[in-house]
């Protein structure tokens, strides 16, 4: 298989799959080659990613990746989660196939909008 | 994983038992060169002489106008090229659907100063053979049109285009790797003049095929070297392949018809098992004109490669019919081609039937399909392809 | 016939069991297209990466300059004429004593517009060196020189060719299917860019074969169509003749050095005890740079093919060396262009060893041919031929 | 195997082959193309084919022919051998492959010259 055991189980059982009413940050990233999108939701509590849930059109790394993803985020630092790597997300999935690393990108830089998202509003309520 | 499906045999199948049982011998002690003209060559050559008489009966076509080649690919160079480079220069006429071994010899012919005429298809994948006529000009040497598409299974109008072929003094080369041994071919009715015909799609070995090459149609070598197959093809000749593609072709011509019929069943209770508990799918292709085994199905808003992937772990293999190739997506050409919106072509799927599915197997593949598709969808962002 | 014994392993070989034994399962349960990219695809795929590794590894190159072909044959075209048709144009330099598969296709790309040089060979069948470096011009676009002869067994200074090429920055070609899994051959060392090596000649299956492209070198396509061996050989790969081919170097690659000892010492004793009891014969190509088990004697005042034909009858399969062709014969071209006397190429007769060759198949193939060769003179009418 | 066993019988044993001293008829044929030649002596009594011989270069075929055509002359008048066809010695050998015909002509157009010679001798003896 040229997808890791994790990668599989995460593109089988998504973890936090699925829409958030009322977020406290929301963010997405496209990759332009091939239309895969992911956008993830944050419920942030004392600066905190308290909840976090995803959605994702794409291959079945780009899913994988959005869900692993959305574990990662969950318990972390708001500040923190915007500087989340594609190579971070990629180890998470124990590796990706040369072809498929946008899955990792996808999915970072939609943590990474969210996280600016959530940080914006707090900074807007203030 | 216990139990696997396979649902995709357009694009490879086992071989035949009984086909690996007459080409066993052939690797071990009637190993013989058939150029050699000692005992061990006679037998090589007797070999090959009995193959090739079995696929020119099958074809009822003569024994010495079929020459062997490495596959349904080089088939295809073969006819195409040999029929521009025995001409040196002029025009071509083939359509947009056809595979790539066609297109891009094609292509490759353009680069070398040939004009190439590509014809759009209809909404079903079919070439209208009025556009033939019309793209026919004074200086055309060669019409290649398949005979059913690989992909969505259209049967073209190869029958009409062969008699306005015929009409014109245009030699009509047919991609038949996808019908040869499935479904009836008559070479002599259809006005054919070249055709391509490979044996791991119909249960016979990889690594070998042929080209059907009408006598009388000028036709240049391609591959240059010793004087095999009539001088039209360089090279010693895979005797155990030749062997397995006889014999493929044999159990076949038993097989087929009753094959197609049951599997015409099975692709549409397939089909119908979808359609009522999957919404938003279309079926590819034409209704009626395409190959017995075959359902190209769009599942909108989902990835082709997803589904393939959440299938190949349930242990069925199907075949996506959109390829993400270095991150960048190709939805089908054929489809793209037939005027399938993007949004659907990117969920394009394949099944493709074969002489060991059964009705339990398809059951077990809607039963997959349904709850994944239901899954990816739920995970999608609204507004999204 | 009882016991057969076959001298004519530069034609062709039987496939090695073990070779067979690890091709069976990829007809049938893993019968996978490499290009799909569920379970049975990516099985097949493996298979096919396994086989190009070791084969990697025996050559000491990377495994991703290796491109699978059908046969020796294609792999010669595509060198060839993938190098030709890079640059559109130039001067290419081979000798007269390559196989037909190089020769063929350069003289198609002579008609085609690109210039050749055909080098002359001493009377051992070798090319020299200098005269390739005088052939050089500016234009000079490849270099293409066997390894070993399949008729005299003659090994060609490589190296010096290699360092002459590497000089000039020529792409150098070697066809190397009589030797690859013979003798050593170190790319590396002897300058060589692209090399032919095929499978049946060493207990592989017939219908494989490969080129290894170093990487760098300005090569196109020849083969058109579908993405296959990184674009460089379009068609679905034949998957168990991939797996029989890795497997068969393997094998070579522990009996290699200990036969070529064992193959030398019995082609000397056939050597010996021939020209002990038969007058008038003489041994062709170099008499140490020669392939282990190659011997090609002619015997003076007989027909090649009656002595092909008499042995044949004694169960003995060696090859001819002119070829009766329609009531015209041809003295191999590779004796005329060492200069043998018509009189004696007449009489050409190749005994090529193998792995299953014993001493006493040699002492019976002795026994066989000097009263053969006594009672085909003693017809012979005086001052003729 | 392209050859019948006939053919094969008369190349491995050919029949009445060598040279024969003083012959009453000599004559031979070549085939241009690839040099085969095939030679008949002639012995003759009472205006008959008494004892033939023949020596043949060639390919198998080409000598199995010329022995089977010394064996069917022997015992036929000499005028009769002149009109000896090359398809009754490629029916006496079973029959020959297309590209193997050349022997039959070789050795029937050897027979018919010895005829001859053999013939003219007699003229001149008168
Ligand atoms: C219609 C058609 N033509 C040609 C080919 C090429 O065959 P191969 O890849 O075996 O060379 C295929 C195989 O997919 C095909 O479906
Ligand atoms: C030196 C050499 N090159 C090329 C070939 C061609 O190989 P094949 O006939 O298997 O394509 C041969 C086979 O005889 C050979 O000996």
């Amino acid at each position: 298989m040229r997808y890791s055991a994790t990668l599989l189980d995460h593109f089988l059982h998504p973890r936090h799959a699925g829409l958030m009413r009322e977020p406290d940050g929301v963010g997405s990233e496209e990759f332009e080659g091939c239309g895969d999108l992911a956008r993830i939701f944050l419920r942030v509590r004392d600066g905190r990613a308290d909840e976090v849930r995803f959605q994702a059109y794409g291959c079945g790394p780009t899913i994988a990746a959005a869900s692993v993803t959305s574990e990662r985020a969950t318990g972390r630092r708001v500040e923190d989660l915007v500087n989340v790597k594609a190579e971070e997300i990629e180890a998470a999935l124990d590796g990706l196939p040369e072809d498929r690393r946008h899955a990792a990108t996808v999915a970072a830089g939609a943590l990474r909008a969210a996280a600016l998202d959530a940080l914006d509003r707090r900074g807007g309520a203030r | 994983m216990s139990r696997r499906i396979y649902l995709d045999h357009n694009a490879s199948t086992p071989v035949h038992p009984e086909v690996l049982a007459e080409m066993l011998p052939y690797f071990g002690e009637r190993f013989g060169n058939p150029s050699s003209i000692h005992g061990f060559g006679r037998e090589a050559r007797a070999a090959v002489d009995a193959a090739r008489d079995r696929i020119a009966r099958f074809l009822g076509v003569r024994a010495d106008e079929i020459v062997f080649t490495s596959g349904g690919t080089e088939s295809d160079n073969f006819a195409i090229k040999g029929l521009a480079q025995a001409r040196g220069g002029g025009h071509l006429i083939t359509s947009r659907v056809e595979h790539h071994a066609v297109i891009r010899t094609c292509q490759w012919l353009e680069s070398q100063g040939f004009a190439v005429t590509f014809l759009d298809v209809d909404e079903h994948g079919m070439v209208d053979p009025d556009d033939v006529k019309r793209a026919i000009r004074g200086d055309t040497i060669g019409i290649s049109i398949m005979h059913a598409n690989s992909e969505v299974g259209t049967i073209q109008p190869v029958a009409a285009i062969g008699a306005i072929a015929r009409d014109h003094g245009v030699p009509f080369h047919v991609d038949a790797v996808q019908t040869f041994g499935k479904i009836p071919l008559d070479v002599q009715a259809l006005g054919i003049d070249l055709l391509s015909f490979s044996g791991h799609k119909i249960y016979g070995p990889k690594g070998i095929a042929g080209l059907w090459i009408r006598k009388g149609t000028k036709l240049v070598a391609v591959q240059h070297g010793g004087e095999h197959e009539r001088r039209r093809r360089a090279g010693t000749e895979n005797v155990p392949g030749i062997v397995g593609l006889g014999k493929a072709v044999e159990v076949r011509a038993q097989e087929m018809a009753g094959e197609a019929v049951r599997l015409v069943a099975l692709r549409d209770r397939l089909w119908d098992g979808i359609r009522a508990r999957v919404p938003e799918v279309r079926l590819n292709g034409h209704s009626t004109a395409r190959l017995p085994g075959t359902a190209n199905i769009c599942y909108r808003h989902v990835e082709s490669e997803s589904i393939v992937l959440g299938l190949d772990l349930k242990g069925i293999a199907v075949s996506a019919g959109s390829a993400c190739t270095s991150g960048s997506i190709e939805p089908s050409y054929v489809l793209v081609a037939m005027g399938v919106p993007v949004d659907w072509a990117m969920g394009a799927v394949r099944h493709s039937l074969g002489r060991t599915t059964t009705a339990e197997d398809v059951d077990e593949v809607v039963e997959g399909v349904v709850p994944l598709v239901e899954k990816l969808r739920a995970a999608r962002p609204a507004g999204v392809a």
